[in-house]
């Protein structure tokens, strides 16, 4: 890909995405948050398909900018609000607290991060990003694979348990 | 039968001690029983002592060469101590006078404790006595000596709170045993320095050794060693300034005082420097310091003697004065004259004492003689015994305070003028007081309408007692007491006839006196109390000894205790619990940070990753320099 | 200036502190939820690009993603679970209103 | 593929499994105590089966260099199922009170899948999806009382938190992963660069994961909240199985993975260490609630044996395992107590058990001993683990820490006391019935405790053996 | 293998326990009776033990051996020797008289006997053991089941007993925490890895195989001397003891004076001397110092108490003084004076104790000020209060004399001024002692009290058992002191070579 081509994707897609993640925090209505959040997915989602992870990002689509934000509107429908205003303010007493830890973390990784130089020429070029993949996934981390399915079941019963156990009451 | 009482002497305290344990533990409530188990085991005692006299006397057994029998106590690595018996004729006269005394006093007691609740202690309390004071007369070492020494304070603290139930007699009781203990604290290092110096404590080693240390070291440490040591009997023989618990000690039944505080305890401190005579004589600064005590104390005592009221009072500041009279003869080198004057102490002055109980329990339980009067004719033979008493106290030939009291007044006077002079004067107020005690309760009017009988068990005692006290100086002139109760050489005893015309003198004009204001009443003993005026004030309340110490006590006893108790409870205490609740304090902070909100859980999270990356930081720019090299913010 | 590795880094971390900071001041528990995914995801941006500008054919990053990704939703699966029983035990999503336990 | 490996991780899912699918078949009313036991019975049967699987020649992996089977990994995996045996068998009669209790069971066995995970897990995926399985079943586990809005709101405290800490981690393992360009802790530790800001960064966050698991001071706050608002036997679980399997796999990413770093990082591991044992058992002086106290205590714990993985030698290690093992047995002792306590007086409160050694002495003598056992106090078994704990790192020259651990445990013993006050103290207000279960299961515990206190030989030969096979 | 005899003492009142355990809580007879019979059995072999152990020979008798824990070096090894077998001695004969004193709890009392031969137990423990990790094991496992005796059956006065039993507990816990530390880092320095060992015996030669340096022993025997110090209430370390002892059962204090507070002075000689020489002779100066602390502040302290309990808890904490005294003169004969010592006090302390005990059971009344001439109601609990004042003053014949003596001498040979001063503890004593005994026993007849009935039946047990020991034991000391010297004799040439070693005040003078 060109260079060119790709920093100004890049500089796009994160720009996109810091400006939804900041929507979200910023809109004081959980739909627009919901909203923007789903914006910035896809942004990362276009970064996903920047760095070759093709198949990642259209996962990231499929389950960050579908499934979770369906699954939160869905949440925000069975909380049965009036009306959406001012649904999701931030608090005011806790900003600054919050502002400084941020800040501080941010402030650490970026000190760590400006300090390490990279050897950014090699390129991890893999064009059959999908078949590579399940092929990694069906040998080396098969354990892993397994053990994600198991959490998924266990997640699932989970999740009906406390939902379900909510409902009946 | 010599034999046999010379080598089983090691009995006579036992056989008492196994009467107290049999009484005490089975037959309080069997009083004739326990009362003739008592008079039986100190007669066996006696018995014995009169067998070992004969041996003594006929095997020629001397204060030079005792015979010793001696069994191990204990032995660990490093010391060792014997219990034994020592048999020379300063024990066998010890034996004897307290054998004696006491079973006279326990027959007396037949009578005098009649119908009391504590018939059988008393008499358990009387036989662990005589056996203890028996064991510490033939002590052969220092700790045992101190063994029995402080039992018979324990006997004493005993029998002077017999009466428990009453308020004075159990403040007694304490006073008698703390402040005796005050002389024992320097008794005993005394004993634990004697012991580091020396190895040993043993009478008869110690007299081997002392000397050759004497010549070698000189006599600084040894001086010290026996001030020490002397402090015990300043506690146990009421020398001033320990003398206070003896008149107090008058709380006890009168057989009691008789026994233990006339004629046979508060003699064991004369008779430890006796026993020990070979380190004190050898000491001239020590024997000094002895004299003047003595000396001092026997003027002190008379002193205030002369204007109590009480009975039994007047005769125990008698015992120290007489006891002081004792310690001046020991200091002024003379053992005999000392243990001569014990001897018959200890009879005219059981005798007094009594006599004096038999009044009192005669009329009520009164002890003021200003409250007395004409009981000459009510009780005849007390009052011819007291008289006999008297006399001898007073030193009125032929009696046997006479012979003793000059004998100590002659070796007064061969050491010191001021002394002897001291020892005269003493004599003269001794007459007096005394005469003053018996003018009062048995001449004048009578004032008790109704008086006890004397029953015979209290009077076959009275009449034996002053039979001796008769008798015993004179004996004891005659059969040259000296020749073996002695410290050195034979002492062969010259009458010194101006001294002791002197000192009779002195009395009668003593007696005169005292029968015109007393007797007579020619002379009005107020006026003369008035015209002393501040004298007789401070005698009377026997110079305010009593509650000097009292402040003393209050300010570094009670009051450092006091301080003690603060201290322990607010500064060591309470820095405790001030570090305890400072860790409840910290505990409490800790769950008011825990508040609950989940958002201050993951900010508190995250700065725990913010200071986990800043050790991180921290690290890398130690290994690698990154702010200086990169520097990049 | 190329786009690089330090680029992709400081992204990851820009968005992982709006996410964090998202978490620390909303209230609302679904908005907590969204937060919390988008830290996830800033994290994601990591391994892809390094998997990226991995000197070696590999794709374990991008696997890594893909466990993310589950486990990312399973949380929210059980998140959202808890949220409705939340919300009929305190009939309020508020977080500050949950707050029985504390000391 | 070597799936010998994974027998224990595949039984125990097949009887999740076949749990789930015999709760279906199962009528409403019928209770499900008989999938408790059976599965007590299998469980039972795979510990034991266990015993038989430490060997003494090269150890082996499931796939190249992903999970490894070794005698470690044995050792923890044998105390994560007798942690989970234990609680099941106790919370027989408690999770008849939970309206889904074959469920219960299924998720108390997943959460065990996912620690056995962790304890073999050799590369940070394996090992990341080890611990979310084990975490999600938790935040499940937390809020499975329905009747409880206590249960409900430890679940959502506890996920909240927990995702953030999960991000965390994976930030870490994302930088590392830039660093190493593997998750394999092997290949990390021979490519760890000891000056590469990336992987000591990603380090850090890791740790700071793995803290947060282990509640490690400050990152332990959501403990008590959690531990509190959780059904008692899912509470005794999240202290004894979350925090070991923690425990297990920081142990073994940070002498695999890390090794190289360790020298340095000891130091500050101590500073949290003694941090862990002095605010946890301060914090804990005053609370009212029981499982409240036993969590801030279990972070103090968490401090102890961090100290042995200070000593950073095998007998450190060792002295961890061995100090882990008794210490589930103590958790098992207090909190099956607890359970019949919540279950029957409705509450876990100081109150809550007053007189508890008259209703029931039995218990009251059984949790005093567990109690002790965390204090330290001899006979029991903490004692002993202290005693190794304390050995190991004094060994390696931390000193001070020993100081401040012994201190710190004698200070512990002020509020386990507390609990022994109110237990003999106080007059019961109502009888206690114990189920045969619980009996068996305190009496196992408290039996176990003392034994391994006064005569810890085989316990101690076990772990040396699985601890010096580990770091030789 | 021999006999285990000491195995069997430790194992029966264990048994008994178990016994126990199945008995009914309803019947209280026969609660105690399994107690007084097992206590009884296990006086009686230990009696036998006394007897025939043979002081000609000394050393470790009785002994037994069985590798117990390999990786640590633990050995379950028991033996006693001339140091040990008097305190274990002691331990059954109070033990013995305290389950006699406790006769009349009516209140749960089968648990108040498991704990109370737990307790007992555990304090034999530590005695006969020869293996610190054992010692360690019974250490602490006393102070449990003291705390819930004091809380149970305890009484609260002037502190609540809850306040008196957390401070007793946590005082003595925080004191072996400091002493763990000291016995790790021992066991650590004292041999190579592989060879590491809990056996005493063998880490009491480490220090010859010049594996334990100078500056190593003096701060690991300090580390010791806070374990040990505070449990014996050494100054400033000794507050817990009064409150403790006010607040705690009549079984509790008797055991917890009588032996327990023992157990640091034998630390001190069994650990401290003999293991770091070097260290307990550079700290000797600073125990002088502490001891004479203890035997005249608390004397006066006692002085100014009203509550008996009070009185004799200070008395105890002045009586320890002495045993440091006597530790820490470090000559034989100071050594065997404080072995002495501690049967002594504990003898008597344990008597005071249980006769403070049933006057405060039967009239609940402990104050000096309430309490008046009870001689008059009670004449056999007054002569048990007599012997025990009579004793604790150091009266001749009685227990209390030769061992005060032995320490004095043996002090007076290394500080003479001091020891001087600490002789006058001995006038302190008879003040407060005599002050407390003219109050409460004697004086006029306080009809109040003459509805409370004097001690009879098993109640007697105590005061007759300790009443003859100390007797008998005063009256023949050898009895005693001989078994003592076997086992403190042999240590005369060892504690001439410290005569070598620096102390506190060398180090002070050379800063200087």
């Amino acid at each position: 890909m060109n260079d060119g081509i790709f920093t100004v994707m890049f500089y796009l897609a994160a720009i996109i995405a810091v400006t939804a993640a900041w929507g979200v925090i910023y809109c004081k209505n959980l739909v627009h948050s919901a909203l923007f959040l789903a914006l910035c997915f896809i942004a990362v989602a276009g970064l996903y398909a920047l760095l070759n992870a093709d198949f990642l990002a259209a996962v990231q689509i499929m389950v960050y900018a579908g499934t979770v934000v369906i699954l939160i509107v869905l949440g925000i429908m069975m909380t049965r609000r009036v009306s959406m205003d001012r649904s999701n303010v931030m608090e005011k007493s806790s900003i600054l607290g919050a502002a400084v830890v941020s800040l501080l973390l941010l402030v650490c990784l970026l000190l760590i991060f400006l300090n390490v130089s990279f050897v950014d020429s090699a390129v991890n070029d893999i064009q059959d990003t999908v078949g590579a993949l399940a092929q990694l996934l069906l040998t080396h981390y098969v354990l892993a694979f397994e053990i994600a399915a198991v959490l998924l079941l266990s997640a699932m019963i989970g999740a009906i348990v406390l939902a379900k156990g909510a409902d009946e009451k | 039968m010599e034999q046999f009482a010379l080598t089983h002497a090691w009995l006579i305290p036992l056989v008492p001690a196994a009467a107290f344990a049999i009484i005490g533990l089975f037959l309080q409530n069997f009083h004739k029983l326990s009362a003739a188990i008592a008079i039986l085991a100190i007669t066996f005692g006696f018995v014995m002592s009169l067998g070992i006299a004969g041996a003594v006397f006929n095997l020629g057994i001397t204060v030079d060469a005792p015979f010793v029998q001696r069994i191990e106590w204990i032995k660990i690595a490093g010391l060792q101590f014997d219990m034994g018996v020592i048999i020379d004729p300063l024990s066998v006269l010890m034996l004897l006078v307290v054998t004696l005394v006491s079973l006279l006093v326990q027959i007396y007691s037949v009578g005098y404790m009649k119908g009391d609740k504590g018939f059988g202690r008393f008499f358990s309390y009387m036989s662990l006595f005589s056996a203890s004071m028996l064991g510490l007369n033939i002590s052969i070492n220092f700790v045992q000596m101190y063994v029995f020494w402080e039992l018979v304070g324990l006997c004493s603290y005993l029998l002077i709170g017999f009466y428990y139930y009453r308020i004075p007699a159990r403040e007694a009781a304490k006073k008698a045993f703390i402040t005796t203990r005050i002389g024992d604290f320097g008794l005993l290092i005394g004993i634990l320095l004697l012991q580091m110096l020396f190895g040993t404590v043993d009478f008869i080693q110690l007299r081997q050794v002392i000397p050759v240390y004497l010549m070698a070291n000189g006599a600084g440490v040894l001086t010290i060693i026996g001030i020490l040591l002397f402090m015990g009997p300043i506690g146990k023989s009421g020398q001033f300034p320990l003398h206070v618990w003896l008149p107090d000690a008058m709380e006890g039944p009168a057989p009691v005082s008789a026994l233990i505080h006339a004629a046979t305890m508060v003699v064991a401190g004369v008779y430890l420097v006796a026993r020990a005579y070979f380190l004190f004589a050898s000491l001239p600064i020590l024997m000094n310091i002895i004299a003047w005590i003595g000396a001092f104390t026997a003027f002190f005592g008379a002193s205030i003697a002369f204007s109590q009221h009480a009975i039994k009072r007047i005769l125990a500041y008698s015992t120290i004065s007489q006891l002081g009279y004792m310690m001046l003869a020991l200091g002024v080198g003379s053992l005999t004259a000392s243990m001569f004057h014990l001897m018959t102490h200890a009879f005219f002055k059981s005798l007094l004492f009594l006599c004096a109980g038999a009044v009192m329990h005669a009329v009520n339980e009164e002890a003021d003689i200003f409250k007395m009067g004409g009981l000459r004719r009510k009780m005849p033979v007390v009052f011819v015994t007291m008289t006999i008493g008297v006399l001898a106290i007073s030193g009125l030939p032929p009696f046997s305070g006479f012979f003793s009291k000059d004998a100590i007044l002659a070796a007064a006077a061969h050491v010191s003028m001021p002394l002897y002079l001291i020892g005269i004067v003493t004599a003269f107020m001794t007459a007096f007081y005394m005469a003053r005690l018996l003018f009062l309760v048995f001449f004048g009017e009578s004032r008790q309408k109704e008086v006890h009988k004397v029953s015979r068990f209290m009077q076959l005692p009275l009449i034996v007692l002053a039979a001796l006290a008769v008798v015993s100086g004179l004996g004891g002139y005659v059969y040259n007491f000296g020749d073996w109760v002695r410290f050195g050489p034979p002492v062969v005893e010259h009458m010194d006839w101006l001294l002791a015309s002197t000192s009779t003198l002195l009395s009668l004009l003593a007696f005169v006196l005292a029968w015109n204001i007393y007797g007579s009443k020619r002379w009005s003993s107020d006026i003369i109390a008035k015209k002393l005026g501040i004298i007789y004030t401070i005698t009377f309340n026997k110079y305010y000894i009593d509650e000097f110490y009292a402040l003393l006590c209050r300010i570094f006893i009670d009051g450092i205790g006091k301080i003690m108790y603060f201290i322990d409870l607010y500064i060591i205490d309470g820095t405790v619990n001030a570090v305890s609740a400072l860790v409840l304090l910290f505990s409490k902070l800790l769950s008011k940070f825990q508040t609950g909100q989940v958002q201050r859980y993951a900010a508190v999270f995250v700065c725990g990753v913010v200071i986990l990356l800043l050790c991180t930081i921290m690290y890398l720019d130690k290994v690698n320099g990154v702010l200086a090299a990169g520097g990049a913010f | 200036m190329t786009v690089g590795m330090t680029h992709f880094l400081i992204l990851s971390a820009l968005l992982f502190c709006i996410g964090l900071y998202g978490l620390l001041v909303k209230r609302n528990l679904f908005s907590i939820l969204m937060c919390i995914e988008l830290m996830l995801n800033a994290v994601n941006i990591n391994f892809a690009a390094f998997n990226y500008f991995l000197p070696m054919p590999d794709l374990s990053g991008q696997v890594m993603m893909i466990f993310s990704i589950t486990v990312a939703a399973a949380e929210v699966a059980v998140g959202l679970a808890l949220i409705f029983r939340i919300y009929h035990d305190f009939a309020t999503v508020n977080i500050d209103k949950i707050n029985n336990m504390k000391g | 593929m070597n799936f010998y490996v994974i027998y224990p991780e595949i039984a125990v899912l097949v009887l999740a499994l076949l749990l789930i699918c015999a709760d279906l078949i199962l009528s409403a009313v019928e209770t499900r105590r008989s999938l408790g036991y059976a599965a007590i019975m299998i469980l039972g049967g795979l510990f034991i089966s266990l015993f038989y699987q430490y060997h003494i020649d090269g150890s082996v992996y499931f796939y190249d260099n992903l999970f490894y089977f070794d005698n470690y990994a044995i050792f923890f995996k044998q105390l994560f199922l007798a942690a989970v045996v234990m609680t099941i068998l106790f919370s027989l009669d408690y999770a008849e009170k939970l309206r889904y209790s074959g469920e219960y069971y299924a998720m108390v066995l997943f959460a065990l899948i996912g620690m056995m995970v962790l304890a073999s897990a050799n590369d940070f995926l394996t090992m990341f999806v080890g611990l979310e399985l084990m975490t999600i079943s938790f935040y499940a586990l937390a809020g499975f009382r329905l009747d409880d809005k206590k249960s409900a709101e430890s679940g959502i405290k506890y996920l909240i938190i927990g995702s953030v800490s999960t991000a965390v981690t994976l930030y870490g393992i994302s930088l590392l992963y830039g660093m190493a360009h593997s998750l394999d802790f092997s290949v990390i530790e021979k490519t760890f660069n000891v000056f590469s800001p990336l992987g000591v960064a990603g380090m850090a966050m890791i740790v700071a994961g793995m803290f947060f698991k282990m509640s490690v001071i400050p990152f332990h706050m959501w403990a008590p909240d959690v531990y509190e608002g959780a059904p008692t036997p899912v509470t005794g679980l999240l202290a004894m199985g979350s925090k070991a399997a923690a425990i297990a796999v920081f142990i073994r990413i940070l002498f695999t993975a890390f090794l190289h770093i360790t020298d340095y990082f000891m130091p500050v591991l101590a500073v949290f260490s003694a941090i862990c044992m002095i605010g946890g058992n301060i914090a804990a002086i005053r609370q009212k609630n029981i499982k409240r106290m036993l969590a801030y205590s279990s972070i103090a714990q968490a401090g102890y044996m961090i100290v042995g993985i200070c000593a950073a030698t095998p007998q450190g290690i060792k002295s961890v395992m061995f100090y882990a093992f008794l210490y589930v047995l103590a958790n098992v002792g207090a909190f099956a107590v607890l359970s019949v306590v919540d279950c029957q007086n409705n509450g876990t409160e100081y109150k809550n058990l007053s007189g508890l050694s008259q209703s029931a002495p039995v218990l009251a003598m059984v949790m005093a001993i567990s109690l002790l056992s965390m204090g330290g106090i001899p006979p029991t078994a903490g004692f002993t683990g202290k005693l190794y704990l304390f050995t190991a790192v004094v060994e390696s020259g931390y000193v001070w820490l020993a100081f401040i651990g012994f201190i710190m445990s004698m200070i512990s013993v002020y509020y386990y006391l507390k609990v022994v006050r109110v237990m003999y103290q106080g007059s019961p207000d109502n009888s206690i019935t114990v189920s045969g279960s619980i009996r068996a299961v305190v009496l196992i515990s408290a039996v176990a405790t003392i034994l391994f206190g006064i005569w810890p030989q085989y316990l101690s030969i076990l772990t040396d053996f699985a601890a010096f096979t580990f770091l030789r | 293998m021999d006999f285990p005899l000491l195995t069997i003492i430790l194992v029966i009142p264990l048994l008994a326990v178990g016994l126990l355990m199945f008995i009914p809580p309803s019947s209280f007879k026969s609660v105690k009776v399994v107690a007084a019979t097992a206590m009884c059995i296990s006086l009686g072999l230990t009696i036998y033990a006394y007897v025939t152990y043979d002081s000609s020979i000394g050393g470790m008798q009785f002994t037994q051996s069985i590798p117990w824990i390999s990786d640590l070096g633990v050995s379950y090894s028991v033996g006693v020797d001339g140091i040990s077998l008097p305190m274990l001695f002691l331990t059954n004969v109070i033990g013995l008289a305290a389950v006699f004193s406790s006769w009349n709890i009516n209140v749960r009392p089968k648990e108040f006997f498991i704990l109370l031969l737990i307790l007992i137990t555990g304090v034999m423990g530590t005695f006969v053991a020869c293996d610190l990790f054992i010692f360690l094991l019974c250490y602490e496992l006393v102070v449990i089941p003291i705390y819930i005796m004091v809380i149970i059956w305890g009484s609260t006065k002037r502190v609540t007993k809850e306040y008196a039993g957390m401070k007793l507990t946590i005082y003595l816990l925080m004191g072996s925490a400091f002493m763990l530390v000291g016995v790790v880092a021992l066991y650590l320095q004292a041999f190579p890895a592989e060879l590491r060992t809990f056996d005493i015996a063998a880490l009491s030669n480490a220090h010859l195989y010049g594996t334990l340096s100078q500056s190593f022993q003096i701060i690991v025997f300090f580390l010791l001397l806070l374990g040990f110090g505070t449990l014996l209430s050494m100054f400033p370390f000794h507050t817990w003891s009064p409150d403790g002892y006010a607040g705690a059962p009549t079984a509790v204090s008797m055991i917890h004076a009588g032996v327990l507070k023992k157990i640091g002075g034998y630390g001190l000689i069994r650990l401290g001397l003999l293991i770091l020489p070097a260290g307990a002779k550079f700290w000797a100066p600073l125990i002088i110092i502490l001891g004479l602390a203890n035997v005249i502040y608390a004397a006066y302290i006692a002085i100014v108490q009203k509550d008996l309990k009070y009185v004799v808890g200070y008395s105890s904490v002045s009586h320890m003084g002495y045993v440091l005294l006597g530790f820490a003169a470090l000559n034989t004969i100071s050594l065997t004076g404080a072995v002495a010592n501690m049967v002594a006090h504990g003898i008597m302390s344990a008597l005071f104790f249980a006769v403070i005990g049933y006057v405060y059971e039967k009239t609940h009344m402990r104050s000096v000020d309430q309490l008046r001439g009870i001689a008059h109601q009670m004449p056999r609990i007054s002569v048990g209060f007599m012997l025990a004042g009579m004793s604790s003053v150091g009266l001749p014949g009685l227990i209390g004399f030769i061992p005060e003596y032995t320490i004095f001498l043996g002090l007076f040979k290394v500080y003479p001024f001091l020891a001087m001063l600490a002789v006058s503890g001995i006038v302190f004593t008879a003040i407060y002692i005599l002050r407390v005994l003219q109050k409460v026993l004697f004086g006029p007849r306080d009809y109040g009290l003459d509805k409370y009935k004097d001690a009879k039946g098993a109640e007697l047990v105590p005061l007759f058992l300790l009443g003859t020991v100390l007797v008998l034991f005063g009256l023949f000391p050898q009895l005693l002191m001989g078994v003592i010297n076997s086992g403190v004799a042999p240590l005369g040439p060892f504690l001439q070579e410290l005569n070598n070693v620096p102390s506190l005040l060398v180090t002070l003078g050379g800063i200087w």
